[in-house]
């Protein structure tokens, strides 16, 4: 397994793999928020913990297609299915290395695009810590969709359609946190759930992603 | 310890494709399997692999022995054949490699990215990564498809050092690999014959 | 007709959109079966004389 | 003929033998339970002494959104006997109510929205249960969606009803998130929109008969969208046999 993901990073490093793409988008969006809603700083602040919980995620749903495409295409996932590891351990290697390569920037980011919308001090912890602990849930429902369109076509449209109303829950509890962190509000109930939700995600749905990739492969 | 397969059909797209095949083979044995293209070589090839379940039938092998090559070989473009060598050599749980680079000439190769090889190189990587998987039985469709004639001089004598060593292959191709002890069995017999088309509910498998 | 009073106009709007969206998908429903049922019949009857 | 074991449990000809007997009745009561409830609903009852006329919009709301809701869980059994017996009727069954549960997640929003709007004074107000509507309305999307985009019936039979189980999941979780991220919002819990308690039973009786009435129409669409999907499917089957027989 750790060679997947050894495999996984490198491909991610080299050229063209896609390392920076999930950063550069969550930039582009943060700094496109006020060109549409307005310069206005005290309304920038009241919604800049939504909108860096927003750009993440969209930052996440981007790069999701890729993460079972490549394989697909020069054959890897038909090797890899008859290889010891069990097809959940492949998922979630899968789903760890994308977390790896494109959720961990966009928490490290996240504090620095803060600046942008001018958010109130109090919000960078909550912020962090929110983004830490929703983003591994992101990536796992998202390596699910990935999963289920690996085979068609025009996949990527169909991913985000399937992928977004699972998100909504990590989104609100995650966004909430951050607001409330923001507003210097007690953030103990949003985190508890919205790190069960995670847990929830990374023990459970590994097993449906394997399932369906078991059905994609016949 | 051989492969035996026992009254198989297998289908594609849901429709039955080949039907009622059965075949064994021991240790140090190889099956060519001839027959038009289209007619479901590849699609029973993946069901004696494993990827995909037989409609009846079945295929017994011990556990964790087979490995399956098709058409496309799995390599990264972007990792050098060593990279790419050794990947598969941990993912199988071994990581000896020297000796699969040598069987086919890719040492002098080793630091060079995939994606500069050419055609005949990339598959004879492809081929190199069965000696590393340490698998008895090699299940493979067209191996020979862009090799030259010296690379499947190559190939054959990998099959038979593989044989010699006790393992198993079934190779699905068109040309004579001059491998004279392994059996030739043609599907083309084994054609599944279509539904009558009036059994209404026969016509969902 | 009841005297609706001023939510009249609310009332009878929802009304006529929900029922007028339950026929819709009525209709889409039962044009389907028949466009599907006959396309069924000519292939049946085409795979049965040259079958 | 053998029957292989993949098909013994399912029966598509006995199906659409049993609904030719079956359909037109429960289309007939459908539409009686239907025209009386609605009618009785409409003409025949008070008006409330707080919502005004407004309350004859239960007789819309209230039917729809349950038959959303139970429509998703009918999908759910049917996704689970697909997985557990590979019974193709049920698959087809799934296909055949989500366009119809859509529907009535639309129209639930729909008249939702209006009997809100005299209340909110805007046309649409995030209350909990309706946005918890508009996330069910995503999924039976992404849902039906999945449907279209595969070819192999088998293959999508097994992936939507994946989905199906998970999205049920998520979509339960939403609905306490929606229902906390309102509250969240320290605005007041606005008057949500559950009539069940005071209902009085002027009211309740035509209600009964359009939950009814509604459960009827539903039965009687996927009845009838079920055996053309089966069609569907017997057509796609000669087709591709053709094409591999020629």
């Amino acid at each position: 397994m750790i060679a997947l993901l050894i495999r996984d990073f490198r491909l991610a490093m080299r050229a063209g793999g896609g390392f920076g793409l999930g950063l550069a988008f969550f930039l582009i969006v943060v700094t496109l928020v006020p060109f549409g809603v307005g310069p206005q700083s005290a309304l920038l602040a009241t919604i800049a913990p939504g909108i860096l919980w927003l750009g993440a995620l969209l930052s996440c749903l981007l790069s999701l297609d890729r993460i079972f495409a490549l394989d697909w295409e020069d054959g890897s996932l038909d090797l890899l299915a008859t290889s010891p590891l069990p097809m959940e351990a492949i998922v979630t290697v899968k789903a760890l290395a994308h977390w790896v390569t494109t959720g961990l920037p966009l928490v490290l980011a996240a504090p620095v695009f803060a600046l942008l919308l001018n958010m109130p001090a109090a919000g960078y912890q909550p912020l962090v810590l929110s983004l830490l602990l929703g983003t591994p849930a992101l990536s796992v429902i998202g390596t699910f969709g990935a999963a289920l369109t690996v085979g068609l076509k025009r996949g990527g449209l169909l991913l985000s359609l399937l992928v977004l109303p699972l998100y909504v829950p990590t989104l609100i509890f995650g966004a909430e946190m951050a607001r409330r962190g923001a507003e210097g509000f007690d953030t103990t109930t949003p985190l508890l759930m919205l790190a069960g939700i995670t847990c929830g995600t990374i023990a459970l749905l590994p097993f449906a992603s394997a399932a369906v990739l078991r059905v994609n492969l016949r | 310890m051989g492969l035996s397969v026992s009254d198989l059909s297998v289908a594609r797209g849901g429709i039955r494709v080949l039907e009622g095949l059965s075949f064994a083979l021991a240790p140090g044995q190889a099956l060519v399997l001839r027959g038009p293209n289209g007619i479901g070589k590849t699609t029973l090839l993946r069901t004696i692999a494993g990827l995909q379940p037989p409609v009846s039938g079945e295929v017994d092998a011990p556990a964790d022995s087979l490995v399956y090559a098709g058409h496309a070989d799995g390599i990264k473009a972007t990792l050098t054949v060593r990279e790419n060598l050794g990947f598969w050599a941990q993912a199988f749980g071994n990581s000896d490699i020297s000796q699969a680079m040598e069987a086919f000439q890719l040492t002098p190769l080793g630091e060079r990215p995939a994606g500069a090889l050419s055609a005949g190189q990339k598959r004879r990587l492809g081929l190199a990564r069965l000696l590393v998987t340490g698998r008895e039985i090699w299940v493979l469709d067209e191996p020979t498809v862009s090799l030259d004639v010296e690379a499947v001089a190559m190939f054959a004598a990998a099959v038979r050092a593989h044989l010699a060593g006790g393992g198993l292959a079934v190779i699905a191709t068109h040309i004579d690999l001059g491998l004279t002890e392994a059996e030739v069995l043609d599907v083309t017999p084994f054609k599944a014959k279509p539904l009558e088309h009036d059994d209404f509910d026969g016509a969902f498998l | 007709m009841p005297d609706l009073g001023k939510y009249a106009e609310a009332v009878l709007s929802s009304y006529a959109i929900s029922i007028a969206i339950i026929i819709g998908l009525i209709v889409v429903s039962v044009m389907r079966a028949n466009r599907v049922n006959k396309q069924l019949q000519e292939i049946e009857n085409k795979v049965k004389n040259n079958g | 003929m053998n029957l292989n074991t993949l098909w013994a449990y399912a029966n598509p000809k006995k199906f659409i033998q049993t609904t030719d007997r079956v359909l037109p009745w429960v289309a007939g009561l459908a539409a009686l339970a239907l025209v009386l409830g609605l009618i009785w609903g409409f003409f025949f009852t008070p008006e409330d002494y707080r919502q005004g006329s407004t309350v004859k919009i239960i007789y819309l709301h209230v039917p729809s959104a349950l038959m959303a809701i139970n429509a998703w869980l009918m999908m759910l059994v049917t996704s689970l006997v697909w997985i557990v017996r590979r019974h193709h009727v049920s698959a087809l069954a799934a296909r055949a109510a989500a366009p119809v549960g859509m529907v009535m997640t639309v129209i639930a929003l729909i008249t939702g929205a209006i009997w809100g709007q005299p209340m909110w004074g805007t046309w649409w107000a995030w209350d909990p249960r309706l946005t918890s509507f508009l996330i069910l309305f995503l999924f039976y999307l992404g849902y039906i969606a999945l449907w279209e985009a595969i070819e192999n019936d088998d293959t999508a039979a097994d992936l939507t009803s994946i989905l199906c189980l998970v999205g049920s999941v998520f979509a339960l979780l939403s609905r306490y998130a929606v229902n906390f991220w309102n509250q969240g919002l320290h605005q007041g819990a606005s008057l949500s929109l559950d009539k069940e308690e005071n209902v009085a039973d002027v009211f309740w009786y035509p209600l009964l008969v359009c939950i009814a009435g509604f459960v009827l129409l539903f039965v009687a669409l996927v009845l009838l969208r079920t055996r053309t999907e089966i069609r569907a499917r017997r057509m796609r089957v000669l087709l591709a046999r053709e094409r591999m027989g020629a």
